[in-house]
């Protein structure tokens, strides 16, 4: 193979973060350690995993129920404070704020699928595609994959909102689409491993094809870091979503997007800063919650293989 | 080395080849003419056929695209079609604000980024360095314009120490540093964040590893075995990641700017996307990858240079 | 005076004991084997001598160097006596050289650390150090990095590395373990020379008895970390006492380039348990065909001239007690 | 050529992975002009240090990988080069056995599964659990192995359930590739024992890749010493050890350490 770009950090940002303190060296001397780190393993998965699922309760609440339509409109109520009424009190349109964050928490859960749909979709065949081909059709989608990496994705994704105009989804499939490479780079990194492990070989020496041992042996060895990468691409890509919120090219007011409901907040910082509090907070928790589970679901599989 | 640089070149040549097409193509299609769009809805269609042809618009799409090209590696930007200003005059203006910002969000991410990271790794396994870890974690979560806009309430609203918005001429150096001070802060604490991280598992691999043990065996305390075979190998990693986290500042900043209506790269963008200003988006957008990328290019090959093992492979 | 004295060394990791009371002496001039297998927590033991345990990992007991205890000194101390006149060779030597730092600097570094040589005076003496250790060309090996070199040169480094301040004490853990025979063979030969003509002490841990046979005066055998027997290496490989020493003499000897062939291979029954899952009592009960009820107490380490054994039913020195299993059993 | 047929035949293959092989320019050979003849129920040693190419040949002969030239017969038959779909009735016949224990098992199967694979893959199942058992019982392994994974395991015992996956298919032809050079002496004989016990008992024919004469001389009849990819020298065991005529083979003789001292007593007590 020629030379490639492909030192330490080759998987990508999303991978080196997930990364963990690596191997804990001879295996007595890990021992101990390991006690330690699972408490602090522990605690990132567990508040990952229960953001997580309060975003998804919120979400699937949002769809049957909120304390008012989101988009209903109260004159007479603007930019009142919290009260009883209003939790967490109402917009300049006299909307009610937790309802909105109510209804947002479905976009924003929206957002993160069709991008992690997208990049994984292409991303993780491609990846297998490389690893098992070594010939034209692997180095064809090695160079594609050399193109596309380091092309920014928010950048790619203003560019096509600005060309097909202001939408989640278009915003969402850039984003996606920007992201292919590291799935393909971690996904080919990993399976090249594992298709170089002696049990690999001992499958090849008993018959197996190349895709019954990619279904049977490969797959569920990289799955585990699939996963983490998955997780972390997710609150990436929520990341990235509210930022075109913010900037006006992706979902389009009045729908209660978080980024759009902090960007009309913005006219109010000085008279009702709390207006922008609610959802700059609901957008950093679920980050958090999301690329605490990455870390935490990284450190929980990494003690099993290490076993 | 150098069969690894023209290697690297030309897959650079070909992303930035890729990148314009791609440019090119998804704003040409964009829908809606530009002529009817700077001449408003009450235009007739003769005015508007006129300027479409003023505006070498008529000319086959191949052609455009050529034209296009050649302007941009000429630096013949040409003029927008709506603010009638010179298009490389106007990106030049815009570097002067977003060139310092990113390079003051860089410097803040490092400084945020160097003690928690090396702390978090030196301390793992104690309540400090559990908290240094959870706050690369946090700073990480939180959005450029998430992080400006509460520290506009901390610091311009609550405090009035700084500004909150806009941006002197840089012939006032004190004011204008002033006014870039709290975008770069929340710029670079993202970017910390994420260093962070990065430094902190270089960090705890370098503790692994056999060679920092062979260094204290000849006597060295931690401190100078850190210092003497740690820094280079644990920088290493990091260099690999300077070119997407460097990506990752300049595409922050765009956000940024918008928080702080600063009149940087990113203002200009947004505000010619809005107007469908489309050769001036069109330029930016090129503009912006083709930076990423060449800067990505730079970090591969200083990599090859500081790391012996690979120095000397093709 | 012993040049280097371990008394009553424990090794503890969460509630763990690792390594347990380990007691020996290493003479200036002599060289002592610590042998057992993987898990026997040999290494470990040399580990807490240096005080390099891994986090986690803490050591009580004493190890003197001459008449300072390495345990009990500041970490300060500890780091004078260390690569000056204590060193230490590793297992693998591959990984153990800083692969940034060109050879010259890494061998010469202990010298400026501990003789406070200039950096031109360092670099003359390394040269020097990679010519004792056989390196052909060593002014240009001295400007190379360690990716250039192979396995075996590599080892020849780290022994420069080691021997560069003259240490009393020079401890190597399984340095031939990862090379080929035929440079095994040359790497030990230089090690052999090299200590001879330092005068220093050594402990070389090895699984290797043939390894043992050809360089060392006396031998400790650990199991499940502790000592369970010691003594002068005619001695031990000639009539071991410990059933184990035994065990793994008749499993090593029994595989011999002399040997015939086509005979069932002496063998332990078992493996070596996991840190933490060795049985209460004699560690090797379980897998010990001469083990008796007697033995869920831990045996205390009885002295019989030179030798020390670990053992209620010592091989050659009395038949077994009847009613004890012949064969330990797979699990 | 007279007697029995060769189970297996290396005709003069070389191997390179130098991917600049063209007119004028040397490429560095990881095997070079080996030959190589196994009959029935032979168990031949190939010896050798790193580099040497022995682990290279290993994975020709199980036509896991290409050689750059020559070719590999079974039976009679050519089987290197040939396509995969065309080497279902070879691979029941030859299985390989792998160094390192603790890669060659996959950490995500249960070892029901492993052991199952072969057999499913090439359609040898019949009663699938009986078959597993019997395969467990033939390595000394108890049948709730079966439901554990491999981590749970110690080098030892993982070695012995990747020789029972290679058993599965009943093989003729068995080719380990340093079996037992990742594990402990005292397992190490255990293994031993354990392979030169079936080879006897299920008659296959042994191909053993090894760095270290003491085993091969325990375990093997005949002998083939690679030295940097090339055959320097060949023969039976006992004469190649008394009378080494290649001066490697010598030199690795000389080179492996003895134990000295010998014992008083006879033998040990175990």
């Amino acid at each position: 193979m020629s030379a490639q770009a492909e030192p330490a950090g080759a998987s990508g940002p999303a991978a080196a973060v997930a990364g963990t303190a690596g191997s804990a060296g001879p295996e007595v001397v890990g021992g101990p350690a390991v006690g330690t780190r699972r408490r602090v393993r522990s605690f990132s998965l567990v508040a990952g995993g229960l953001i997580v699922a309060l975003i998804i309760v919120t979400a699937l609440v949002a769809l049957i129920w909120t304390p008012y339509p989101a988009l209903a409109v109260d004159p007479a109520g603007r930019l009142a404070g919290s009260s009883g009424a209003h939790l967490l009190g109402t917009d300049q349109y006299g909307r009610d704020v937790l309802s909105r964050l109510m209804s947002g928490a479905r976009i924003t859960l929206y957002t993160g699928f069709i991008s992690v749909l997208v990049a994984t979709a292409v991303g993780i065949p491609a990846g297998l595609v490389a690893a098992l081909y070594g010939g034209v059709v692997g180095q064809a989608v090695l160079r594609l994959t050399d193109i596309l990496y380091g092309f920014p994705a928010l950048l790619a994704a203003i560019a096509l909102s600005a060309a097909l105009g202001a939408s989640t989804t278009t915003a969402m499939i850039a984003i996606g689409v920007a992201y292919i490479p590291v799935f393909v780079r971690v996904t080919r990194a990993n399976a090249l491993g594992v298709l170089a492990s002696e049990y690999v070989m001992a499958a090849r020496a008993y018959g197996r094809r190349p895709w019954a041992i990619v279904r049977r042996h490969v797959l569920p060895n990289i799955a585990t870091t699939i996963v983490v990468q998955m997780c972390l691409l997710f609150s990436l890509a929520i990341l990235a979503e509210a930022a075109l919120d913010y900037l006006g090219l992706g979902t389009r007011p009045p729908a209660p997007s978080w980024g759009s409901m902090l960007q009309q907040a913005q006219g109010y910082l000085h008279s009702d800063p709390a207006l922008s509090l609610w959802p700059g907070l609901a957008v950093f928790v679920v980050v958090l919650g999301f690329s605490l589970l990455g870390d935490g679901l990284a450190e929980l599989f990494d003690v099993r293989a290490r076993r | 080395m150098v069969r690894f640089a023209a290697h690297r070149l030309g897959i650079l040549v070909l992303s930035l080849v890729g990148a314009s097409v791609l440019v090119f193509g998804a704003l040409t299609l964009l829908p809606g003419s530009p002529a009817q769009v700077i001449l408003g809805t009450q235009a007739t269609p003769q005015s508007v056929h006129h300027l479409t042809v003023q505006l070498g618009l008529d000319k086959p799409l191949w052609q455009q695209y050529f034209d296009w090209l050649h302007g941009m590696v000429t630096g013949a930007l040409g003029t927008s079609y709506v603010s009638q200003l010179p298009i490389g005059t106007q990106i030049w203006q815009a570097l002067q604000v977003t060139g310092p910002l990113v390079l003051l969000g860089l410097v803040i991410g490092l400084v945020i980024a160097i003690p928690l990271g090396l702390f978090g790794a030196l301390l793992q396994g104690r309540a400090t360095g559990a908290v240094l870890g959870a706050i690369g974690q946090v700073g990480l979560a939180v959005p450029t314009f998430v992080g400006g806009t509460l520290l506009i309430i901390v610091f311009a609203v609550e405090f009035h120490v700084l500004p909150a918005s806009g941006f002197p001429e840089w012939s006032h150096p004190g004011s204008a540093l002033k006014s870039l001070l709290l975008p770069a802060i929340s710029l670079g604490v993202v970017e910390g964040g994420i260093i962070s991280r990065y430094l902190r598992t270089s960090v705890l691999d370098l503790l692994q590893s056999d060679y920092l043990r062979t260094a204290r065996m000849k006597g060295l305390s931690m401190g100078q075995a850190l210092r003497r075979h740690g820094l280079r190998n644990a920088m290493l990693p990091l260099v690999t990641v300077g070119g997407l986290e460097l990506a990752g500042l300049i595409v922050g900043a765009i956000v940024v700017e918008n928080v702080f209506t600063l009149p940087g790269i990113g203002t200009l963008l947004l505000t010619s996307v809005n107007n469908r200003d489309l050769l001036v988006a069109q330029d930016i957008v090129m503009f912006v990858s083709g930076t990423v990328l060449v800067l990505n290019l730079l970090v591969d090959l200083s990599y090859r240079l500081l790391d012996p093992r690979l120095a000397g492979r093709s | 005076m012993a040049a280097l004295s371990v008394r009553d060394l424990s090794v503890r990791a969460q509630g763990l004991e690792l390594v347990r009371d380990v007691s020996f002496e290493v003479h200036s001039g002599e060289r002592v084997a610590l042998i057992g297998e993987s898990g026997s927590g040999k290494s470990l033991t040399a580990m807490a001598i240096v005080g390099l345990l891994g986090r986690g990992l803490s050591a009580s007991g004493e190890a003197r160097l001459g008449d300072e205890d390495l345990l009990g000194v500041s970490e300060r101390r500890r780091c004078q006596l260390r690569g000056d006149r204590i060193a230490l060779i590793f297992q693998d030597p591959m990984t153990a050289l800083d692969p940034t730092m060109r050879i010259g600097r890494q061998v010469g570094e202990a010298l400026r650390q501990h003789r406070g040589l200039s950096r031109r005076q360092a670099a003359e003496a390394a040269v020097k150090l990679l010519a004792r250790v056989e390196i052909p060309d060593p002014a240009r090996y001295a400007h190379s990095y360690p990716h250039q070199l192979s396995g075996g040169l590599r080892q020849r480094v780290m022994m420069a590395i080691a021997i560069s301040c003259d240490p009393d004490v020079i401890l190597a853990d399984e340095p031939t373990t990862a090379l080929d025979v035929t440079v095994q063979r040359r790497v030990l030969e230089l090690l052999d020379r090299l200590v001879r003509e330092e005068g220093s002490a050594l402990l070389l841990i090895t699984h290797d008895l043939a390894v043992v046979s050809e360089m060392c005066d006396r031998v400790v055998t650990m199991y499940g970390g502790r000592v369970v027997e010691s003594g002068s290496v005619e001695s031990m490989l000639t009539a071991p006492q410990h059933p184990y020493t035994d065990a793994l003499l008749a499993a090593s000897s029994a595989v011999s380039i002399d040997g015939a062939s086509g005979e069932p291979l002496p063998a332990i029954a078992g493996s070596v348990p996991a840190a933490g899952q060795f049985p209460p009592g004699c560690p090797y009960r379980d897998r010990c065909p001469r083990a008796s009820q007697q033995c869920t107490t831990m045996p205390p380490l009885e002295a019989v001239g030179d030798r020390t054994v670990a053992c209620w039913h010592p091989v050659g020195r009395e038949e077994p007690a009847a009613g004890i299993t012949t064969e330990g059993t797979l699990k | 050529m007279s007697g029995p047929p060769a189970v297996l035949e290396v005709r003069s293959v070389a191997k390179t992975y130098d991917p600049k092989r063209r007119a004028g320019h040397e490429p560095s050979w990881a095997l070079r002009g080996v030959n190589l003849s196994v009959n029935e129920g032979d168990t031949l040693a190939i010896v050798g240090e790193s580099g040497s190419g022995k682990s290279t040949l290993a994975r020709i002969v199980t036509a896991l990988e290409r050689p750059t030239e020559g070719s590999v017969l079974y039976r009679g038959e050519t089987v290197s080069g040939r396509r995969e779909r065309d080497l279902r009735d070879f691979r029941r016949r030859v299985q390989i056995v792998f160094q390192d224990p603790m890669s060659s098992l996959d950490p995500r199967m249960k070892v029901h599964d492993i052991l199952a694979e072969p057999l499913r893959s090439l359609g040898l199942v019949d009663n699938e659990r009986e078959q597993v058992r019997t395969l467990l019982a033939s390595v000394e392994l108890p049948d709730s192995a079966a439901a554990r994974y491999p981590h749970e395991f110690s080098g030892g015992q993982r070695q012995r359930i990747a020789i029972a996956r290679a058993l599965g298919p009943s093989p003729e032809l068995l080719v380990a590739d340093e079996p037992v050079s990742a594990l402990d002496v005292s397992v190490r004989a255990q293994i031993l024992n354990l392979l030169s016990g079936l080879v006897a008992d299920l008659g296959f024919t042994l191909l053993f890749v090894s760095h270290d004469m003491a085993v091969v001389r325990h375990l093997c009849r005949s002998v083939m010493v690679l030295y940097q990819g090339e055959v320097v020298e060949q023969g039976p065991t006992d004469a190649v050890f008394k009378d080494p005529r290649a001066e490697y083979t010598r030199s690795l003789l000389d080179a492996a350490p003895r134990i000295r001292h010998r014992r008083e007593r006879g033998d040990a007590s175990s």
